[in-house]
């Protein structure tokens, strides 16, 4: 009797301490990182006012590790920590620039050589040479599945200490503007430990990487002595924190304890703006908004209908009322300031009359007078489709849908996650789809065009627009480039398939103690600049 | 002989929503010292009420009239704090049903020692010699492996071996009234003779008085020196077991005895009527073979006998 | 003092008030569904950006929200949703749950064996992540919802009914009825379908309100309905992004599902009083 | 006790296994290319592209067919290996082990605070049945499981955390972010342990026993702890266990509005990225968690209760 009771007992408690001890290895470790993060962060105020200047910077995405080959990591690293640097970068005019390249030229058809900058050492001292470029953009390349559609590197080849060659899997005349990527940033061998297992990213930036918390996302950088370039500030440290809430964001700021966040909820833009420590910035992005017509259907094949859909759209009501004023109506495809944006070309500006004129032209009239148009019985119905990750594609579909039915036609909205709405789109199970993507992903004329006019899933083929981006694609003169994009744009938007009604924008929320912010708009996320500083 | 216990017009009824319900009407009877009263009746007619209005144990909706006198004091509306030292030592209860009068969760010896533990300003015996006292008891009722059997569950002894356990948590603390609820009716019959001779040599050996409540005829033969006979929330006729048992007065009497097997098993027609709905008349007219007109009119009265009384207008003294 | 109050009590214990309360909001909020076109005040889905995020008043009681969408007529608009999923899940479930039950409870054998199993594998599976991995799998909607809440849901009425089946197929009744010769079918429906289907009621009515909840969270999850649906899940999804701004667009759809959950978890309560004599006070005359 | 201890460990397994399988074959039937959701969730919209694709679908081996993969997995699985997250490009145990301890800890929190209110206002309505006590925790009660939690949790926020400035509004940086979660999560169970107290209460007060443990006159007191308490625990660690479940469930949806880095988000996000691997782990630590700890209930309820050894497994 006893001995059962007691057995019972021994076998529970037994249980109960394994389950324990298999979480309480992690839990030792994690808690640990915690508290050392969460007493740094709570002594931040005190560091300021001595010696240290710590920037506190909001980042929008869930960080799960600083290493490179994680694209978001790799975009914290390069444009919010400034810890590790990529080869080239694209200044705000879209033009690319030297980082840690000083030159570049396209050897063969398929061969780039890049030539490195030669007084640069990493964070521990070893040198930046050819061998360490070999090996990091090889394991990015391994690691990383994003890279290789995008850089089109198969392999690298070094030529001497500072000279690297790379081959690309077929003719690219963009490799430069590739290698601007925040995929593709430099870290020392050194990163990872002989096991190959990553530790602390050793970059080459001005910041050098001081801690980073898997748990609460929360990473540290200070001041590195030994810069290779000039940089102009007072900061000492900086800590991104992984605040993917964007709501906790705003209220951070708002309460002092973040100097930088981006991408705060449109409604908290009055109380941040009223704040008497916040500052508000708005930025048109190059990531844009864009309206897909499903060409598969006999009622987008009539001109007519697509550009009366466009005309019927209120584009700057939708920026100032829907969008809180955030973001912005472009001139063309692009974003108006991009070098190669063809802003000469018809916007379809709202007109709601030459929207019904046109569907009158096509046939689509009001015969029943229920309110809706119809066209040999059938009434006009379109099924938009729109997915969840951009806060601005659902508020904008819902906004079309009633632009819609004030001339007449009647709309559903879905939203669903993107993997399930480029689904739909593949199938051609859609009217209109309202996707969302970044111009400057990689910068250069041909990506954008190529990308999403050429490659399209919605059945839209205009061969001399091809032509063109081929065109621009092969010759490595930037003056050819830009004519021929322009080109190709004034094509595409005249089909009036694919249409941008509305511009992504940048909204950030920032302490009134920092200064020297600037924002770049070819930058992959939002990239906090190296020289800013703190009051 | 004194009266150890006097209840005197007791009257119980249950609220049930906004209806009053009377289950027990002006019963009345009395218990000397070392007295067993049995108390017959069909299922339902009101006699575990009336050991549980005794005891104070029934349900918040319960209201109770009439007196209930202990010793001579009236208890039958004194506080519960003032009355619970009564119960288990003065009047304690050995209730009906073993299989679910016992805590399941609750070793027996344990529960059997609690009546004495609990109240340890009056016992101030130890542990051990509690312990050995009441294996004492185990044995006297004849449980098996008597020393076992004080840690064991009660799911694990069989519904007798609960039963004497329940005897004895009635008598461990010698108490001068006991009220005995139905103990044979979960004892198969071979055992039945066994308890019985329990309850009688306690009659004997510890000279204390019984509420003998049953529906079993013959065992109230063997133990009471009195029985009452109950039926439908009254009692019809009280008197010697002699005189009842021989010479039932009351046509329900009559007719109780006349159902008993050894008696040839004649069962009475008809059912009690339900407490919701009584006869303004007797409450035994509907049923009773010998009904004359005043019995739906009018209630009987009592009528005095020897150490009793009869409910019944055909009875003339 | 308290006379006042302990009268209230008593009325309480003694009407199944709960019980009343349940159907009165219920009949209520079905009323509401049915005849939603004619009591909104605007139409639920049109936009008037001129009108946005404004506070309730008078001329909008419980204001608007960010498409300047009138919050009352799509809080009148979602009850239809809320209501028709509801009585989906618990429709197909009871149905499956019942047929099933019926069948494993009363033939037993390898058929009760394998579906107890199955039954045994979802239940070990708090429900909302269940569903939550189901509708993401096959794809968000609020059909899908309804088929990944049904895939779990039937397995409680399975279970119940099961449970009511065994027992009942001991009892001394159903014997007679065989010996007579009725068919499986005909004990089934007319001795132990009778006796399952109280506790089926209580148990669908006490789901309903959790069913209503489940569908929101997935909503609010992103799951469920999608925007612009006036489905409440969605809507306080949607003034999520507003709570400093705009809270009233966040609080009044919570308060809709709270009501309706309430309505049915009372029905299902006061009917459990009603009819479980378990909970039922008795009176001990014996 | 060791026999059934055995079976019910087969169970746990057959469950897990069960369990296992069918989230892996739903996740690889649904509709949907794996290599697309991968990629958005690692890059976004723009490092979808076919090249991309085929890299992906080259490097996972997602071209071959699915029972393979399965066998594969099953095979890692028993090794202790559940893969790499496709997402994360990390040990998909790696990935739980970090945040599995925040969801235990807000779990914990939260089961402690629900357990320390419900049980005591269960034995409370059912001491005062049909008192206004009882009314009000009855009320409350109905009030708990008809709010949503996440509505609660908004509520929460708007007012301790927007109007008052009391608790912070999400994250866990100090130790004042577990309030608001804790409290919200708890709130959603507190219903079923209410009830089932106050059920399990009356109907333990209502037995025979406890009209003879006051016949025999023990002081009711005694009588509530000893027997009537004693008697009302086991339904209720039944009830208990089960509410395990809830947490988990629930932990998915607070975790979210809170920003609270443990299991919950991670699988919501795997479910997003299609990260298989990930999702399996996330839904095998769910699943073995769940009925882990509803064996130990049941470990613990046949120590309770003698009964059990009895009627249930024979001697």
């Amino acid at each position: 009797m006893k001995f059962r009771k007691i057995m019972g007992i021994l076998i529970t408690s037994a249980l109960c301490v394994s389950a324990l001890a298999g979480c309480g290895s992690s839990t030792n470790v994690s808690s640990s990182a915690a508290y050392s993060t969460a007493s740094s962060s709570v002594s931040t105020e005190a560091e300021n006012t001595s010696d240290e200047k710590v920037l506190r910077i909001a980042f929008p995405s869930t960080l799960t590790s600083a290493d490179v080959t994680n694209s978001t990591s790799a975009t914290m690293l390069k444009e919010t920590a400034g810890v590790a640097e990529t080869l080239v970068y694209a200044d705000s005019n879209f033009k690319l620039q030297p980082m840690l390249a000083t030159e570049w030229e396209m050897t063969g058809d398929n061969t780039w050589v890049f030539k490195l900058r030669d007084n640069v050492t990493f964070h521990d001292g070893t040198p930046f040479n050819a061998k360490a470029v070999k090996w990091c953009i090889e394991r990015s390349l391994k690691e990383n599945s994003e890279l290789a559609g995008t850089t089109y590197i198969q392999s690298v080849e070094v030529i001497d200490d500072h000279t690297v060659q790379f081959t690309t899997s077929e003719r690219t005349t963009d490799l430069p503007a590739a290698m601007s990527y925040v995929g593709t940033a430099i870290i020392a061998p050194s990163s990872v430990d002989k096991s190959g297992s990553f530790i602390l990213p050793i970059g080459t930036g001005p910041f050098k990487a001081e801690s980073f918390d898997e748990t609460t996302g929360i990473f540290t950088a200070v001041r590195s002595d030994n810069y290779w370039g000039d940089i102009n500030t007072s900061v000492t440290k900086r800590i991104v924190k992984s605040m993917p809430d964007a709501s906790a964001r705003s209220l951070a700021v708002q309460n002092g304890e973040i100097d930088i966040a981006n991408d705060i909820p449109f409604s908290d833009l009055e109380t941040l703006e009223n704040s008497n420590n916040t500052n508000v910035s708005k930025f048109n992005t190059a990531r844009t908004y864009f309206y897909e017509y499903n060409m598969k259907k006999d009622l987008f094949k009539d001109e007519r209908v697509r550009k009366a859909l466009i005309y019927a759209i209120n584009k700057n009501e939708i920026v100032n009322d829907v969008l809180f004023g955030v973001g912005g109506v472009p001139k063309g495809i692009l974003m108006d300031n991009m070098p190669w944006a063809n802003t000469n070309v018809d916007t379809y500006e709202y007109n709601p009359d030459k929207a019904k004129e046109l569907l009158a032209e096509a046939g689509y009239k009001d015969t029943d007078n229920d309110g809706y148009l119809d066209k040999d019985g059938q009434k006009l119905t379109v099924k938009i489709i729109t997915f969840t990750k951009r806060p601005g594609c659902p508020l904008i579909a819902q906004a079309t849908q009633g632009y819609f039915a004030n001339i007449g036609i009647d709309a559903s909205v879905k939203v669903m996650d993107w993997s399930a709405m480029n689904e739909l789109i593949k199938k051609g199970d859609f009217d209109i789809a309202l996707n969302s993507a970044t111009s400057a992903y990689v910068p250069t004329p041909a990506y954008y065009l190529d990308a999403y006019y050429v490659h399209n899933n919605i059945g839209y083929k205009n061969d001399k627009l091809n032509e063109l981006v081929e065109k621009c694609k092969a010759t490595d003169k930037m003056d050819e480039k830009y004519e021929y994009s322009k080109e190709a744009q004034a094509l595409g938007q005249e089909d009036a398939c694919i249409y941008t009604p509305v511009l992504y924008g940048a909204v950030f929320a920032v302490s009134k103690n920092v200064t020297n912010f600037e924002f770049n708009a070819a930058a992959h996320d939002f990239i906090v600049p190296y020289n800013t500083d703190l009051k | 002989m004194e009266n150890l216990l006097e209840v005197k017009n007791l009257n119980v009824s249950f609220l049930m929503g906004k209806r009053k319900i009377h289950i027990l009407k002006d019963v009345s009877f009395n218990i000397e010292k070392n007295e067993v009263l049995a108390v017959i009746g069909e299922t339902g007619c009101g006699k575990s009420v009336t050991g549980s209005a005794i005891l104070h144990l029934l349900p918040e909706n319960a209201e109770v009239g009439g007196s209930i006198k202990y010793n001579g004091i009236d208890i039958t509306n004194i506080h519960e704090n003032e009355f619970r030292p009564y119960r288990g030592t003065e009047i304690a209860a050995v209730p009906q049903s073993p299989s679910t009068s016992l805590d399941p969760l609750m070793k027996v010896g344990k529960q059997v020692s609690e009546c004495v533990t609990d109240k340890k300003y009056k016992y101030g015996e130890h542990k051990k010699q509690l312990k050995e006292s009441i294996i004492n008891i185990f044995s006297k009722l004849k449980l098996p492996r008597i020393n076992e059997i004080y840690d064991d569950y009660p799911c694990e002894l069989s519904g007798g071996m609960n039963q004497r356990i329940l005897i004895s948590m009635g008598i461990v603390t010698k108490p001068k009234l006991l009220i005995v609820d139905e103990p044979t009716k979960a004892i198969d019959w071979a055992l039945r003779k066994e308890v019985i001779e329990v309850f009688q040599d306690l009659k004997k050996e510890r000279r204390c008085a019984m509420l003998f409540i049953t529906h079993d005829i013959a065992a109230a033969k063997c133990v009471a020196d009195r029985i009452a006979v109950m039926y439908c929330g009254q009692i019809v006729e009280i008197g010697y077991t002699n005189d009842v048992l021989n010479n039932p007065k009351h046509p329900y009497t009559k007719g109780l005895i006349a159902s008993m097997p050894s008696r040839g098993f004649h069962v009475m027609e008809g059912y009690m009527p339900s407490f919701a709905d009584l006869p303004i008349g007797c409450r035994f007219e509907p049923r009773c073979s010998e009904k004359t007109d005043n019995c739906s009119k009018y209630e009987p009265q009592m009528i005095n006998i020897k150490n009793g009384y009869v409910k019944c207008f055909r009875f003339k003294l | 003092m308290f006379k006042p109050i302990n009268r209230f009590i008593d009325f309480l214990n003694r009407k199944n008030v709960i019980l009343f309360m349940g159907i009165t909001l219920t009949i209520l909020i079905i009323i509401v569904a049915i005849f939603a076109p004619y009591i909104e005040p605007y139409n639920p889905t049109k936009m008037e950006l001129s009108q946005k995020f404004i506070a309730p008043c008078s001329k909008y009681i419980l204001g608007t929200d960010h498409l300047g969408r009138d919050i009352l007529s799509r809080i009148i608009e979602g009850s239809r949703v809320s209501l028709l999923t509801a009585v989906f899940v618990v429709g197909i479930s009871v149905f499956i749950g019942l047929t099933l039950g019926l069948i494993s409870g009363y033939f037993g054998g390898a058929v009760d064996m394998v579906l107890m199993r199955i039954v045994d594998v979802l239940l070990a599976f708090p429900t909302i992540i269940f569903a939550l991995a189901l509708s993401t799998m096959i794809g968000t909607g609020q059909i899908n919802l309804i088929i990944a809440i049904c895939c779990i849901q039937w397995t409680r009425y399975a279970r119940v009914t099961r449970g009511e089946a065994v027992m009942l197929k001991n009892a001394e009744y159903i014997d007679a009825a065989k010996t007579i010769g009725n068919s499986n079918l005909s004990i089934i429906l007319n001795y132990v379908f009778p006796n399952v289907i109280s506790k089926i009621i209580i148990l669908a009515s006490l789901d309903m309100g959790t069913i209503i909840l489940y569908c929101a969270s997935l909503s609010f999850l992103g799951l469920g309905a999608q925007p612009p649906s006036p489905e409440w899940g969605v809507m306080i999804n949607e003034g999520k992004d507003y709570i400093q701004y705009a809270p009233w667009i966040a609080v009044s759809p919570g308060i809709a599902i709270a009501v309706c959950a309430l309505a049915f978890n009372m029905l299902g309560d006061g009917l459990r009083d009603m009819l479980d004599p378990r909970m039922k006070e008795t009176v001990r005359t014996e | 006790m060791l026999g059934y201890l055995i079976k019910r460990i087969v169970i746990v397994f057959g469950v897990l296994w069960m369990v296992s399988t069918l989230t892996y074959f739903t996740v690889h039937v649904t509709p949907g290319d794996t290599a697309t959701a991968i990629l958005y969730s690692i890059g976004g919209e723009n490092a979808v592209s076919e090249k991309n694709i085929e890299h992906v679908r080259d490097k996972l081996d997602l071209n071959r067919p699915v029972y393979l993969q399965y066998f594969e997995w099953v095979t890692n699985s028993f090794k202790g290996n559940f893969g790499t997250s496709y997402k994360y490009n990390k040990p998909v145990l790696y990935m739980i082990k970090l945040r599995l301890p925040n969801t235990i800890k807000l779990g914990i929190t939260a089961f402690l605070i629900s357990v320390a209110v419900s049980i005591p206002l269960g034995i409370i309505s059912a001491l005062n049945h049909n008192r206004i006590v009882d009314h009000l925790s009855r009320i409350f009660t109905l009030l708990t499981s008809s709010f949503p939690s996440f509505w609660i949790a908004i509520i929460f926020i708007i007012f301790f955390a927007l109007k008052l400035k009391l608790l912070p509004v999400s994250g866990m940086d100090s130790p004042k972010s577990i309030v608001l979660p804790a409290i919200t999560l708890s709130l959603g169970m507190m219903a079923p342990i209410i009830r089932m107290m106050r059920t399990s209460m009356l109907d333990v007060m209502g037995q025979d026993y406890i009209w003879v443990s006051r016949a025999k006159g023990l002081k009711e007191s005694a009588i509530i702890w000893r027997h009537v308490l004693r008697n009302a625990i086991p339904p209720i660690i039944t009830v208990l266990g089960l509410q395990i479940g809830h947490i988990l469930g629930g932990a998915v949806i607070i975790e979210n509005i809170f920003s609270w880095p443990g299991v919950g988000g991670l699988l919501i996000d795997a479910i997003n990225a299609k990260d298989t691997p990930m999702i399996e782990g996330c839904v095998l630590v769910v699943a073995f968690g769940y009925t882990f700890i509803n064996l130990v209930v049941d470990i613990i309820y046949a120590c309770i209760d003698p009964r059990l050894k009895y009627s249930g497994e024979g001697k």
